[in-house]
């Protein structure tokens, strides 16, 4: 193998990495917004056509309904601006490094301004260094654990996200205390994704309901050269 | 003539009031019961003896197209509109698959939504035009 | 310089290259989502306010508002649902056509439905071709202004919309007479976005409390290759 061919590999894999995050990305974006706009807009538009054919029979219906409605406009303007405001946080234009290690107490505050409790413990000391690579999958195993949790685990969820510095790497854990079932016929891109980033960095992946119920995400990454 | 019960099932209490709003606008339709995710909906006799469920498909704990399938399974004569706010590509086959009669977009206007009510009832297929274009 | 250094170069390079695309993009996602959704809010959010209090002395008044309210929110989410659908799209291939100047009076009837008072004023005649990128810059810039002066200027505040065609370009300025300060600690993502998008087409931009008092913004756009 020469060195050439080492560093045009690197090269692929380098972008592979990179548009991968960069669809990532505009995933969460779109399910963002989906979640909090498109359903405020659902709401309001809902609550206006409810509202205009029962006043027909009880015109008082009308006023309430109007209350309704600007209270849940405000509402979702507010989430909106907060939303967008992370999404330009987030991009410092000329050098934005990818997300890693540093933004993962970000991140988890992204995700309380959704509404989801997330509990953060870190234990142990780093010994040794991770790869920047890796640093990215840890990143983005927790949001899209998260995510997860969001979206599966169901209303009353709250979630624990623990990062743990071995001796001989770190190990990231995503639990939550939902409703823990998994469809399996209806699996999606996302546990998929997840195992195969920590694959590329030799870490070892496991997902799935918790015996006690919630579900737990579970992943261990090598420090670099180990 | 006994008015035609519909049921609803979605996550949001101010869809579910503003739908139960407009439904029991008609003096020929009547909301006979709510259920704020899948698993509620198989529990509730309301529904489960309903003529005509609108289903959300996005829903905690049990979604809109396993509880779908899961109602036929109690209940083969009643009749299933899936209403969703956007994925209409991913879900709406999923839809039809599990046995529901109907496929709309959540913000259908309000004359094709009690429309659709109509013709489910009355046996017929219906799906949001936009998909129809793309199935 | 050694084989080794030439491709992690080029390798810095391509990276480089696309953390820039890939921030552009997220900016643009931003700012459109900003300028169509937040102003659909704010016009729903005005209508139901609005028509409560006028529903007190006109009953009727309600179920009007109720119906304008629903058509807002359908359009909203009709344009949110191109814009992510282009999203996950990724070939992008984009075939709504945007928004431009020909819409430009459609946008202001729409504000003028929210309670807001606008004069429009064109002077001067195209001397030659904008791109359409820059007409949507226009129509954006009219629509967040408008928006701002319904939430920022104060209840009594109205506004003046000119488009003035040059012979190096187009000018656009909304005025109003409202209350005119500026919170800088508040700063939102409207004129940051206005900004931004004029600077994308060589245009110059500026907005502030004026003189007398009010608020005003204006862009100044060139012609193509001009
Ligand atoms: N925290 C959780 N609680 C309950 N079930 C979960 C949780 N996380 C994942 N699941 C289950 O595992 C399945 C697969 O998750 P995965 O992230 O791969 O796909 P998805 O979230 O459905 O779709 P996407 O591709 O958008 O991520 C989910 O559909 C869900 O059934
Ligand atoms: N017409 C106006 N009259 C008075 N103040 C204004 C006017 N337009 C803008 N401002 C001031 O400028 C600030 C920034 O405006 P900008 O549109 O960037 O943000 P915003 O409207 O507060 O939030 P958003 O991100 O939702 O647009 C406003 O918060 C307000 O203080
Ligand atoms: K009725
Ligand atoms: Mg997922
Ligand atoms: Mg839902
Ligand atoms: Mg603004």
């Amino acid at each position: 193998e020469t060195l050439q061919t080492r560093t045009e590999q690197l090269r692929i894999e380098a972008q592979q990495e990179r548009e991968l995050a960069a669809a990532d990305e505009r995933n969460r974006i779109a399910r963002e917004l989906h979640d909090i706009v498109a359903h405020s807009l659902q709401v309001m538009i809902s609550q206006a056509d409810g509202g205009r054919y029962a006043a027909k029979a009880d015109p008082d219906v009308a006023p309430r309904t109007l209350e309704t409605i600007s209270d849940t406009g405000r509402q979702a303007l507010g989430q909106m601006r907060r939303l967008l405001g992370v999404l330009r946080d987030t991009d410092g234009a000329d050098t934005t490094p990818q997300p890693g290690l540093g933004n993962i107490e970000e991140l988890i505050a992204t995700v309380r301004l959704s509404g989801l409790e997330v509990v953060f413990h870190q234990t142990g000391e780093p010994s040794r260094a991770i790869a920047d690579g890796a640093e990215l999958v840890l990143y983005r195993i927790i949001q899209e654990a998260l995510t997860n949790v969001a979206r599966h685990a169901g209303e009353q969820a709250s979630a624990t996200v623990t990062l743990h510095w071995r001796n001989t790497g770190v190990s990231v854990t995503i639990e939550d205390d939902g409703v823990g079932s998994t469809e399996d016929d209806n699996a999606g891109q996302g546990l998929v994704g997840m195992r195969e980033r920590t694959a590329l960095y030799d870490g070892t992946f496991s997902a799935g309901p918790k015996a006690g119920g919630g579900f737990r995400v579970h992943a261990h990454l090598p420090y670099e050269n180990g | 003539m006994q008015p035609i019960k519909v049921a609803i099932v979605d996550d949001q209490l101010l869809i579910r009031s503003g739908l139960s709003m407009l439904i029991n606008s008609r003096h020929d339709l009547t909301v006979t019961g709510e259920a704020s995710d899948g698993q509620e909906a198989l529990r509730s006799a309301h529904i489960r003896d309903a003529d005509v469920v609108l289903m959300d498909v996005r829903m905690p704990v049990m979604d809109g197209i396993a509880a779908t399938k899961a109602l036929l399974e109690v209940n083969d004569a009643l009749k299933l509109i899936v209403l969703t706010t956007f994925d209409l590509d991913e879900y709406a086959l999923d839809a039809i698959d599990a046995g529901a009669s109907g496929f709309l977009l959540k913000d259908a206007p309000p004359e094709q939504l009690l429309g659709a009510i109509d013709s489910v009832y009355h046996g017929d297929a219906v799906i949001a035009p936009s998909t129809t274009k793309r199935l």
